[in-house]
């Protein structure tokens, strides 16, 4: 493959700063808890549905526990106690909850060890359910055998979920291998997981486990009509970050959107609250084998892709960091960039290959996730399909992993069904015709692409040394990612962060700490 | 067979969104944006989008458009004659010639008038075929002359007559102003005159042909793009026999 | 003026072509391109052809279609609010705040309801600015507050009250299922609600707006894509000296 | 630049062999002239105008000749008779030749000498308005710069002149720098010259004399406008090749499709009389500083281009060599080839590169040719302009000269005024965001680019063998060419054909041999 020299010792040493940035974080996130970290143990015990007017049931009875002051100490050890009283199943405890038929917070009646004991069996099947997701892909991906990156990754955003299974039937027949659900605007603000089938989401279908599952049963059907396994996709990062990664474990999914920052930057959602709801999710994505996918893309559409490259570098060697401690293997790291400069630049597509390559080098084992054009996109739509063709030499050519395909009305609409077909006859092209040139050229020696992949390590080191000095969180309040400036305390979401009582459990999270890393 | 009732399909059923780009001569300008979105909507369109308007030369600007459709088209009344002929293969063709007629075909062809196009007549009729499969020549049972392109209609009657050709292969590429069209009929026309309509297949060919389109010129058929030699062939063989067993008639000059 | 009537450009004048592509709920086949013709022909259109159909999903075929548009349009009849503002630089723009209105502008900007798109008011706001045209912020005689996205009605009216501002900007990105009309609406009611409606320069701006868009839905202006903070200071200049010298009215709550 | 190794004793070696090729042509060459090297002859001295049947005079006046039994010994001394018969100028003197006021083979009435002394002056005439035109286009070279390569070259094929100079216009403004007005279907197969404005050609509109003036005006305007120059492009291959190299040299014109093989393959002319009209064609295109391209791309047309690859290198070796001959310097030598691979080849970029590469390194100074991909293009535009796109990017890479912009509805109709704008934003984009990539790559030293230039080079070897021993005649003869077989005395045009009388003279000719190629 083309190969740019670069430093090792110097590599190492980004590593090493990063592992230590995250270190930090990490010791402010094992001190806490939030509301859906809680609600998703309750989910991953079993609790599923909605009362009659759509307000899931984990909500609700974490929020009485809230209101009960109770929070604390986790939801764990109560539930468990509920189930002890109720001597019935977990969905008809929590109903019983939910009805005030049992007393939520009521422990005194059974004794610690049958408390930890009831924690303890509920962990376990949790844990086996993320177990059982995991193997149920592996039979999947003995059956069809995986495509051979880069993926060919195509969205679907119609807002219906029937529709949106036409669609993605539709991208598979023509190429794709991974379909991703784009979720309804703004659904990453709402503090719950909305439920059930559903047909009217806004400019995107939301995320919710009914959706999950009619998605999965159509790609199962089109991943044996056309031999191979297509992967599906949804968005996690939000307020709801590892309650979704539960729902999604459960139905199947391969890939989630998980970035430790995302939500932070561009959804102004609290960043303590993001640091701890991303480690759960995390240890969540790692058991089921979810590759998570980050979102570095988006820095560069608020902030430019030349001056800022190094941000985008500085934030996937964090989010590795981060994601190690979620025992993330390497294979489900999808690190995010894009091909975002400015096409009036001349030699941009050098300063492209440059940063692609730098990606790959620096992640070498990693699915990575490169993301089209966006920002330069013209409404002028046979323009913008020359870009994205150059986008797809530029992925085929560096061996990208997970490859977005550019749409050729990125600047006008959600993907129409023929807009994909043709985006995707761009990538068959590209990728057929192109195949092996990543092993076919070099890079000069000392010439622009080396000297530019140089440049930005060379402003990621002091860059994430700042870092390391003021702490993580202290560098995003002063913009230092995507020129986005979020206070500490601010943004949303902070309210349902607490810090965990000496008597907190969460029994799942140390079940899945405990036993590690699953490898192969 | 009931009602069909068929729009364009954006990413919702009957949606009815269509992608349009054009130019009109006028300078780029807002106005000239409105008489986009007007021209558009005069076009049986509603919920114009010009989502691109750029100026291309002096007085002239380019746009891109994005609006609904409004007809409604039921699909049950849409017909095209499309051919009823089983499709058969190199060895079934060359079988049935040998058992249904006990002689071989003569087919010749060439692409007539200024047209210098013969990719296209070379896939059918030239050993090597076309995508994978054999052309004409490479029949046993068949005797296919091709004469190559520019040939004026006179010498491609002279040479059918000559070798006493069953079936006559047009091919025509170029269709600005309609040439295709016009040599395609100016054939017709010679054999009329000569009457000798009815003693040969006719066949036409070419990137801007249809069934559809040659048969209201009065040939026999018409193959478009991405035609395979043994369609063409397939088409031939039965044709040919059910008229054998019609008995052929001549009528113009005894045989 | 006289007439002007115009028709699409292909490569002479008035051939009225036309390029298309859209899909179609059915399966390719001779019929579905007969039916892609036909339907074509009922968007007015002549000489139609369907040069390439292919299926990309079951029971959906997709058409690239060339055709000579039928209508003519009289263009001398085509108007379109075009702004009659002088455009202005920086400099101008501080001088005449200065000169004539003797203290400076307050401006409050935001992307309102869930879309979170805040690139489009950042460029006209901030510093930075678009295109190498200053953003408002930079302007000395401009108080500029930025509300960012996602911002809801109430808060933004909220701030421009308490800050006194003369010049509300809004942005809207998403147009999906017309949220941006939605949302734009919105605001105008709250503000009808209020009785504030004439107490504040109106001005939204996004990709999907036009100046004639937004005047339709209430706004004292519109900026679609391309747009430079200058055209947006000049414009509110302009409109607020004016407004000075005609004695500026409240029509609800006391100053 | 990126760089094959290759093997220069071989380059060496096919150089010789092209050329000894090239000298058993240029023995016939020598011994015969045709109808319409003699029409030339007339041109340049100065006869133009049609008669009311728009037959042109040149054309008269050699029947007239011919009729006579007289055409073996040439026009020139004829006519340099009825000059010192008639005492008027060139036009005037034509007329009467033609209104039968002179008899055109009376020559007893003037000495040897007078006669002699009369071509001469006819011929100085003839040579000076060739080195005019080249002098005011070098003149214009300095007011208005020379456009970096790869020049963008567009088509223009209305059928009308006017609309077609608009069509330039607009061209140019998108950023072409050369304008080739196609020429009407079959125009090459007229035995004369059109003349006048003309409105009705198909698909092209036709080559005049009147029609090289109108458009090279419109292009002097808009270089002003634009501030660089634009070259003006026509055809001469056909059965006037020399008389249209004669009207585009009076009227300016920058560059020439003039190849030695075109119009014997493509059109069946007589491959002697194509092989005699091209010399003294390039004669005067090599006076005249007029650029010819030569036609390699069309082979693939009709052949396949990865296995018919060594066909079009051989053929640029044999006109080049038969180039030389005619004087024609390095720079004006448009060697033709082009982006023709079945893109459902895997790594057909890679061959595309290949073939790039060493037709740019085995004829280092010549503004190479590059035509775009035609054959593969489909109906499907959006597809169509993704081969387009990487066609540039191959273009750029490999530092052709003269890039023939491809278009996406090539595989539909002659290109509209937008497609010729959505082209042009696809080569801009492409020659901006890629400039420097092909002084940025290597191609891997034995890697499958530098195995397939050096295959390629290796077929050409004993294929030129063959040629040189069976002569270039007898090879075409049998079909070596673009897989198309024209006997020796085939085709359009022989009975125009004549074999040198001893007295026959075309004085033109031999002054322009005699003075040599003009350098700088
Ligand atoms: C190759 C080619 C040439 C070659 C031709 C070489 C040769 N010996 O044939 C050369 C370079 C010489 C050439 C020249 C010209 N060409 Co040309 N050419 C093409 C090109 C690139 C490909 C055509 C082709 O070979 N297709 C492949 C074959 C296999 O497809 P096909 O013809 O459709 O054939 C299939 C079916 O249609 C069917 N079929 C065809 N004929 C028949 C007959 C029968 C009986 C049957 C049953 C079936 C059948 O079966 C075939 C196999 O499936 C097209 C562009 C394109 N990509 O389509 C332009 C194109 C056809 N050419 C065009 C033009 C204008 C010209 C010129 C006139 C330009 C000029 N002014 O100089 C010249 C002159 C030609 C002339 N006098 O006719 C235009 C035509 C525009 C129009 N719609 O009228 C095109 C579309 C390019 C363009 N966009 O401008 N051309
Ligand atoms: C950047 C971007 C994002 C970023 C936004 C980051 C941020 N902080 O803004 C991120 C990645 C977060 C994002 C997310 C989404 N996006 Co988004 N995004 C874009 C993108 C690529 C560029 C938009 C942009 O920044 N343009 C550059 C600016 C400078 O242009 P502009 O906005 O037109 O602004 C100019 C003028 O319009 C005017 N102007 C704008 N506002 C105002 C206001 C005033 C008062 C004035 C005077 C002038 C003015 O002046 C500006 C300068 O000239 C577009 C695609 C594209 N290329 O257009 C999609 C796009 C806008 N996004 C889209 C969608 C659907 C989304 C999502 C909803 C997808 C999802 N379901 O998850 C999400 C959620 C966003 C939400 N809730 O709103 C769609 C919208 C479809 C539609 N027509 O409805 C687009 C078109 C992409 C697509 N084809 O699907 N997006
Ligand atoms: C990492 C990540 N998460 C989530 C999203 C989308 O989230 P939302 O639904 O908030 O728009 C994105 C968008 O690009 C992303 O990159
Ligand atoms: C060298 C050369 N001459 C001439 C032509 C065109 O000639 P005609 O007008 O005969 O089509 C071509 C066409 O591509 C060519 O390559």
């Amino acid at each position: 493959m083309a190969h740019i020299p670069l430093n090792t010792k110097q590599i190492d040493r980004l590593k090493q700063l990063a592992k230590e940035i995250a270190d930090q974080v990490q010791t402010f996130i094992s001190r806490h808890s939030s509301v859906s970290v809680e609600r998703t143990i309750l989910r991953l015990y079993g609790v599923d549905g909605v009362d009659s007017e759509r307000t899931p049931l984990s909500n609700k009875i974490i929020d009485k526990l809230k209101k009960k002051s109770r929070i604390k100490s986790g939801v764990s050890r109560f539930f468990a106690g509920a189930m002890l009283a109720s001597g019935r199943d977990v969905q008809t405890t929590a109903e019983l909850i939910d009805q005030g038929k049992i007393e939520l917070d009521d422990l005194s009646r059974f004794s610690h060890a049958d408390i930890l004991e009831k924690e303890k069996e509920l962990a376990q099947k949790a844990a086996a359910a993320l177990d059982e997701t995991r193997k149920k892909k592996q039979e999947k991906l003995k059956k069809y055998p995986s495509p051979q990156q880069p993926w060919r990754y195509l969205i679907v955003a119609t807002g219906n979920i029937y529709e949106d299974r036409i669609q993605a039937k539709a991208a598979v027949s023509a190429g794709a291998d991974v379909i991703a659900v784009i979720r309804s605007t703004a659904q990453s603000l709402l503090d719950y997981v909305p439920y059930g089938p559903t047909t009217e989401g806004f400019a995107g279908t939301f995320a919710t486990q009914a959706n999950f599952k009619i998605m999965r049963q159509a790609l199962d059907e089109v991943s044996e009509k056309e031999g191979r396994y297509i992967r599906l996709v949804n968005y996690s990062s939000g307020l709801c970050m590892a309650e979704i990664a539960a729902c999604a474990a459960l139905e199947d999914l391969d890939i989630l959107l998980n970035d430790s920052m995302y939500g932070i930057l561009f959804r102004d959602i609290n960043m303590k609250r993001t640091f701890i709801d991303q480690y759960f999710s995390r240890l969540i994505c790692s058991r089921a084998k979810i590759i998570i996918n980050t979102g570095e893309d988006n820095y560069l559409t608020t902030s430019d892709a030349i001056e800022n490259a190094y941000t985008v570098t500085a934030s996937q060697l964090i989010n590795e960091a981060m994601a190690q401690k979620a025992l993330l293997t390497a294979d489900l790291l999808g690190l995010g960039h894009a091909f975002e400069i400015d096409p009036k630049i001349e030699n941009a597509f050098l300063y492209e290959l440059a940063h692609a390559q730098l990606a790959r080098q620096l992640f070498p084992k990693v699915p990575l996730k490169y993301m089209p054009p966006t920002k330069y996109k013209s409404t002028d739509i046979f323009y913008s399909h020359c870009i994205d063709t150059l986008f797809n030499l530029a992925s085929i050519t560096t061996e990208q992993g997970i490859h977005l395909a550019g749409i050729l009305t990125e600047a006008i609409h959600t993907p129409h069904m023929q807009d994909r077909y043709q985006a995707l006859c761009s990538v068959n092209y590209v990728f057929n015709v192109a195949r092996e040139l990543g092993k076919e050229i070099e890079f000069r020696k000392d010439g622009f692409i080396a000297k530019r992949a140089q440049q930005v390590l060379d402003e990621v080191e002091p860059f994430l040394e700042k870092i390391k000095e003021i702490g993580l969180m202290e560098a995003i309040a002063q913009g230092k990612f995507a020129n986005i400036r979020r206070p500490v305390d601010g943004g949303k979401g902070l309210e349902g962060v607490f810090e965990k009582a000496v008597d907190y459990s969460n029994p799942v999270m140390e079940q899945l700490e405990q036993e590690g890393g699953i490898h192969g | 067979m009931g009602e069909e009732m068929i729009k364009p399909y954006g990413d919702t059923l009957n949606d009815g969104m269509v992608q349009l780009s054009f130019t009109l001569p006028v300078e780029n300008s807002s106005r000239a944006k409105k008489a986009a979105e007007i021209y558009v909507s005069r076009l049986n369109f509603e919920d114009v989008s010009v989502v691109h308007a750029r100026k291309i030369a002096d007085n002239f600007t380019y746009f891109v458009v994005y609006a609904r459709a409004i007809p409604i088209l039921d699909y049950s009344t849409v017909k095209a004659p499309e051919f009823k002929i089983k499709p058969m293969d190199f060895y079934e063709i060359n079988e049935i010639i040998k058992i249904k007629l006990h002689r071989p075909l003569t087919v010749v062809g060439a692409t007539i008038g200024s047209d210098a196009h013969t990719v296209g007549i070379d896939a059918i009729i030239n050993m090597k075929g076309y995508d994978q499969d054999y052309g004409l020549e490479r029949y046993p049972e068949i005797n296919a002359y091709n004469m190559g392109a520019q040939v004026p209609c006179e010498e491609l009657l002279e040479k059918a007559i000559d070798v006493e050709a069953d079936v006559i292969l047009i091919s025509q590429t170029v269709t600005k102003k309609n040439a295709h069209i016009r040599n395609f009929s100016e054939f017709i026309k010679l054999l009329e005159e000569k009457n000798l309509k009815s003693r040969f297949l006719l066949i036409a060919g070419g990137p801007g042909i249809s069934n559809d389109l040659a048969l209201r010129l009065g040939y026999d058929a018409g193959f478009g793009p991405e035609t395979r030699p043994s369609q063409v062939a397939s088409f031939i063989v039965t044709k040919i026999t059910e008229q054998k067993s019609a008995k052929r008639k001549y009528d113009g000059d005894p045989p």
